[in-house]
């Protein structure tokens, strides 16, 4: 409607823009407010992170591969190092893989409390944004006084995790859990019902189950568009055979059903830590550690983004011959050409959003 | 929105949830993994959390002398992982709650932990030698009624001697015992 | 718990025959999710198995080049091309000869294979044939291609992180530049 | 007169951040420090803007890849006079884990000059809050007051 | 000469000039502060925006290199100009009872939208694509909320007007002066939809949530604004605190303007209050309970409800009801 001047013209976006929270570099051609071709140029947090991994030794790498990413920070090491336990056979203690989902599914809440928050952001809602943080907030002080730091918890090592529970510590993340829970209620129900929220995401950014499945997207992306795609499981590892969960799906595939499965994820979430706190058997926190003989691994789990892989190569030495991983929002990018066509301008940084894109996990 | 508007009210009557912190001091957990701290009197020159820190934050290096080493941490190029710490076979290494970190650029090299760790001379053999700290003796020879104050004292060529003549010693007794 | 009960047979059957002599077998990780790892014969039958696993309903994961010896003066590529296929996972190994610098592009098959293969491409300088859009991804035009293929020497492999110009600095002068000490060396990693 | 306008300044320093590689953990830090009750820097006077000619105190995270480096320039050149410049987290300070990468241009002060390192990684919202009220000490004093 | 004094006076000091930038930025302290509450926040202080404008004066003004130098720095004062105009046309009811002179409503009405012309002429003189974006989004928003604003006006002249016998009173001294002797149009159900089309024109005008679509942070980095910096910047800033005092004066004018028993300066106070109370139901409660339209869904915001609003009550008016 305001394509007063001339049919299409170029709209950079980023690479350093506000809405981006990393910068990423879209090429727009756009028809007054309605955008018909997007073209993507990625590597500006290319830190070359593969090549460094193989200068650092087995142990090293825990600690870069935490530094991936700090909204997922906890998957990768523990995905890696599930891959070293996996070459070389390591019994991991039964109270480290309880230990080990905790600390991923604390992670899980905060990250998907900050992409919906983001939402709010993106949309101008700033009173939602900073109530949804607000909320984060109480995750935060978790993550802090259970491991010692608000993003990287630092909470794996090889054979084991590095910190443990106490009746104390429980108590007080039951008690955290409880209010995060009353918060998540109340939020979702105004993500559900403001009509704010439903003019701009609703039928924004479609993304159908044909594409989903054709573009082999995972996590929220593809459970948005009604696959039932969740690592957690389809391939369980470390405490998920025993502990119960729903995989979350809704149908519409646009930005409010990924943002909706987002929003119940959480509680599903809470309700695992509940599980584990419950559950959580006694016994020692980690084993001692084996040679580390030559061969390859494969593991894989469900970040908070969806599926993450990580492929080990060693040599018998202290260093590995190749570290690959592969991160969700990788196979989430391509997405993005489906969700953009034909939308508006207002709303592109909203359907980004929507996949949750990571690019520092992505260029590494 | 009118959803909304009840969780504005609701904020306006809890009131701001603003962290005092500027004018007040915002203490952190217990565990809040902040600058990282070195007990020299632990240290034994391992090196092992040199060994295992991805940022490359810790310099250890003799002095030319022989009287001891120095033990250099900097700041600003530890990722607070931790892992220093938890590899450390004495704990002499820990984090502090400690998260104040802002400096100015012209302190940005000397933002470190520094210490200088003595040598000793080996009662056994003269050597300049790392003493072992108590709480590692402590625990290789708990089972062992040995000096362990002595032994600690010693360089490893003369410990060996020492612990192995004393088990000799030992061994002949309850032999001749027995 | 598993949804899941592993790939078709025949899949496996398909991938087996196509592979190397002895070019196949299984791991499995502590809560029994089994990996399946093929070694093909040559680069040829990576398109054949590509179509195979298309056709089975694989997803493909991602795909991992490597060097597998990391010899001075010598670099000689795998690539492995990871797939979940009905919960396990399923990696297909194209050995490359000494000297072969490209394999087929897997796009007809697998439409997300685009990134991967980009991305093997400029950090190993291998070619790919027949892939629709071959600009760098994420490598910056000032570095070369093929960086990952530089040969790393031995002995910056352990503390690569810490640089000698720059503890220069940090130590502004105290204590010269000495080794280690060798005291409780022994007795620790003991 | 002019000390007392050089005070009154410092009252509004409007932050403007610059992600130059990071890996996200600082900048979400920073995120959140700029725009949450919890910590809300605005009683401070501080605004956070997304225009880079609106900013005073930049504040910078990230260990400056490759890519990224003449961008991050380019911005932080289009920062009016006078600003201070802030490295948050140990990447730009140092280049932190990811030293000596092929891909890694930094540490940042071979381009820029710092005025204040706040190291961490990721730092305490707080403790970039202190970084923060460094910059505007510094910030003060270079305007004249 | 015995004209030109007083009326300079008005201009430059009050209710014009100085008065109103100190009300305006006092009123914009008050908002960011109460706004703050709202968000459980502590808020800055009251005087903020003074601080943010001394800062600004003090900052270098960078002109982008394709920019067109004349219109990029004329555009600022543009709107400043205009709105320290408007200032002068506003009546503070026992203080001061307006400029002489019929038809100031139709001054207003021609100059409102000249913030939003200033916005427009910078954004495409800045040459940034982004600019060129909020132009096409300034104009779209602007033609959407003329229509209630042009509909609340009519409404308002016709129902004094036909009091006074017949026609439109276009001077809004005449039409303060009516309410005050023949009770307030707030309290007037014919007036009520036209009151209600006004609050929402406020935040269109004003450029908050939901209608904040030509300067979306989030989407087109402040669009016009991105390229301004230092003390062009500041106008900008100095002319949104003048324009708030202006449409806020106005809806006062139009339907609260009685003033209370005491002095000029009681009365002053009590417009403040008066202006202040429009604003935290208007702009500031509003903007803190919404997010963004997309311009589309302002557009037609715009034409669906107080459009309709402001039109019932014209008619009514109209009916002699």
């Amino acid at each position: 409607m305001s394509s007063l001047d001339n049919p299409t013209s170029t709209l950079p976006i980023g690479p350093v823009h506000v809405a981006l929270e990393e910068p990423m570099y879209f090429r727009l051609d756009v028809e007054g407010e309605t955008v018909r071709g997007v073209e993507l140029t990625a590597g500006h947090v290319h830190r070359g992170m593969e090549a460094l991994a193989l200068r650092r030794t087995l142990f090293q790498n825990i600690v870069l591969t935490e530094r991936v990413c700090s909204l997922c920070s906890n998957s990768h090491p523990f995905t890696y190092c599930m891959a070293v336990e996996n070459l070389a056979g390591i019994p991991v203690p039964e109270r480290a893989l309880y230990l080990r989902v905790m600390a991923e599914e604390i992670k899980r809440v905060s990250s998907h409390l900050f992409n919906l928050a983001v939402l709010a952001h993106i949309i101008g809602f700033k009173s939602l944004f900073m109530h949804v943080m607000e909320v984060r907030e109480i995750m935060q002080d978790v993550k802090e006084t259970l491991y010692g730091n608000r993003m990287d918890l630092a909470a794996n090592c090889i054979g084991g995790v590095k910190y443990d529970m106490d009746a104390e510590l429980t108590r007080f993340l039951l008690s955290s859990l409880d209010r995060v829970e009353g918060a998540v209620r109340k939020i979702a129900k105004i993500y559900g019902s403001d009509v704010m929220i439903l003019r701009r995401t609703r039928g924004v950014g479609l993304f159908g189950r044909e594409d989903a499945r054709g573009l082999a997207v995972v996590g929220p992306v593809a459970r948005g568009s009604g696959l039932p795609l969740d690592v957690r499981r389809e391939a369980p590892y470390a405490a998920y055979p025993r502990l119960s969960f729903e995989v979350v799906t809704e149908q519409d595939g646009d930005v409010h059903s990924r943002a909706m499965v987002r929003m119940r994820e959480m509680e599903v979430s809470i309700d695992i830590l509940r599980q584990c706190a419950r559950d959580l058997p006694a016994g020692p926190l980690s084993v001692l550690l084996p040679e580390i003989p030559a061969g390859e691994a494969l593991a894989r789990s469900e970040a908070p983004r969806g599926e993450l892989v990580y492929y080990l190569r060693t040599d018998g030495t202290e260093t590995p011959n190749r570290l690959k991983w592969r991160v969700p929002s990788y196979m989430n990018w391509d997405a993005l050409g489906v969700m953009m066509k034909d939308c508006k301008v207002s709303d592109i940084p909203l359907i980004v959003n929507s996949i949750d894109p990571c690019i520092s996990c992505t260029e590494r | 929105m009118f959803g909304f508007l009840k969780i504005l009210a609701a904020n306006v009557a809890k009131g701001p949830s603003t962290d005092p912190f500027p004018f007040v001091e915002s203490p952190a957990p217990k565990r809040f993994r902040g600058k990282v701290r070195l007990n020299p009197a632990l240290c034994v020159g391992c090196a092992i959390c040199r060994h295992v820190c991805a940022g490359g934050a810790i310099h250890i290096a003799g002095r030319p002398d022989g009287s001891g080493y120095d033990f250099t941490l900097w700041h600003n190029t530890c990722a607070l992982c931790g892992l220093c710490g938890h590899y450390c076979p004495t704990g002499a290494i820990s984090m502090s709650s400690d998260w104040h970190s802002a400096h100015p650029q012209t302190e940005k090299y000397d933002w470190c932990e520094r210490h200088f760790v003595p040598f000793l001379a080996c009662e056994g053999c003269g050597e300049h030698i790392r003493p072992l700290p108590s709480a590692l003796t402590g625990r290789i020879y708990a089972d062992n009624d040995v000096d362990e104050a002595h032994l600690a004292r010693l360089c490893p060529q003369c410990r060996q001697l020492e612990t192995a003549l004393h088990l000799g010693r030992n061994g002949h007794e309850d032999h001749k015992r027995a | 718990m598993k949804t899941t009960s592993g790939p078709d047979p025949r899949l496996l059957h398909g991938l087996e025959t196509l592979s190397l002599k002895g070019g196949f077998h299984w791991t499995e990780d502590r809560t029994g999710n089994r990996f399946y790892w093929f070694r093909l014969d040559a680069s040829e039958g990576l398109t054949r198995a590509a179509e195979l696993l298309a056709a089975f309903e694989a997803r493909m994961c991602t795909v991992t080049a490597y060097d597998p010896a990391r010899e001075h003066g010598r670099t000689r590529h795998e690539i492995a091309y990871h797939f979940a296929c009905a919960g396990t996972m399923v990696t297909v190994t194209v050995p490359l000869f000494e000297g072969t610098r490209s394999v087929p592009s897997i796009t007809p098959h697998f439409r997300n294979a685009d990134w991967n293969e980009r991305e093997f491409m400029e950090l190993y300088g291998i070619n790919v044939v027949g892939h629709p859009n071959p600009r760098r991804l994420f490598l910056d035009e000032t570095l070369d291609r093929g960086i990952m293929n530089r040969v790393i020497p031995v002995s910056v492999l352990m503390s690569g992180a810490s640089s000698t110009d720059l503890w220069e600095r940090i130590l502004g002068g105290r204590g010269a530049e000495a080794e280690t000490p060798g005291a409780g060396e022994t007795e620790e990693r003991a | 007169m002019k000390k007392l306008i050089a005070t009154l300044s410092a009252r509004s320093p409007w932050l403007y951040r610059i992600n130059a590689g990071s890996c996200n953990g600082c900048d979400v830090e920073l995120l959140t420090t700029a725009c949450i009750p919890r910590y809300d820097v605005e009683r401070l006077g501080c605004k956070y803007c997304g225009s880079p000619r609106h900013a005073d105190i930049v504040l910078i995270t990230g260990p400056l890849t490759a890519r990224v480096k003449d961008k991050v320039l380019r911005v932080w050149d289009e920062i009016p006079e006078p600003k201070v410049t802030v490295a948050v987290g140990i990447c730009p300070v140092s280049g932190g884990v990811f030293r000596g990468g092929y891909s890694i241009e930094g540490p940042l002060d071979k381009y820029l000059p710092i005025d204040i390192n706040v190291p961490g990684c990721p730092p305490r919202p707080q403790a970039i809050i202190e970084g923060v009220i460094k910059a505007r000490d510094v910030w003060r004093a270079r305007i004249g007051g | 000469m015995n004209d030109i004094l007083p009326a300079l006076f008005h201009m430059l000091v009050f209710p014009g000039g100085l008065f109103a930038v100190a009300a305006g930025l006092l009123l914009k302290g008050l908002d960011r502060r109460v706004e703050a509450r709202l968000q459980r926040r502590v808020g800055p202080p009251l005087l903020q925006p003074v601080f943010d404008l001394i800062k600004l004066a003090g900052k270098e003004t960078l002109i982008p290199a394709t920019a067109n130098r004349a219109a990029f720095l004329t555009a600022p004062l543009i709107g400043f100009t205009g709105m320290a105009v408007c200032a002068a046309l506003i009546p503070v009811s026992g203080a001061y009872s307006g400029l002489a002179g019929m038809g100031d409503m139709l001054v207003l009405f021609y100059l409102l939208p000249l913030p939003a012309i200033a916005l427009m002429v910078g954004g495409s003189a800045s040459s940034s694509p982004f600019g060129a974006l909020g132009f096409s989004r300034e104009m779209c928003l602007m033609l959407a909320y003329e229509i209630p604003l042009l509909a609340v006006l009519l409404a308002v002249a016709m129902r004094v007007g036909a009091a006074v016998g017949g026609g439109a009173e276009l001077s809004l001294s005449a039409v303060a002066a009516h309410q005050i002797a023949h009770g307030q149009f707030i309290a007037d159900p014919v007036m009520w939809p036209a009151f209600i089309a006004y609050l929402l024109f406020l935040p269109g005008t004003m450029g908050v949530p939901p209608f904040d679509v030509p300067e979306a942070e989030t989407e087109i980095i402040e669009g016009p604004l991105l390229e301004y910096s230092g003390p062009a910047l500041g106008f900008f800033h100095l002319t949104s605190a003048l324009k708030s005092v202006v449409v806020l004066g106005l809806g006062v004018a139009m339907f609260f303007p009685a003033p209370v028993p005491g002095g000029a300066f009681v009365n002053v106070l009590w417009f403040l209050c008066k202006c202040a109370g429009l604003m935290l139901v208007s702009l500031t409660v509003v903007k803190s309970a919404t997010g963004r339209f997309r311009v589309d869904q302002a557009f037609t915001f715009y034409l669906r409800y107080p459009a309709p609003l402001a039109l019932a009550s014209l008619i009514l008016v109209w009916q002699g009801a």
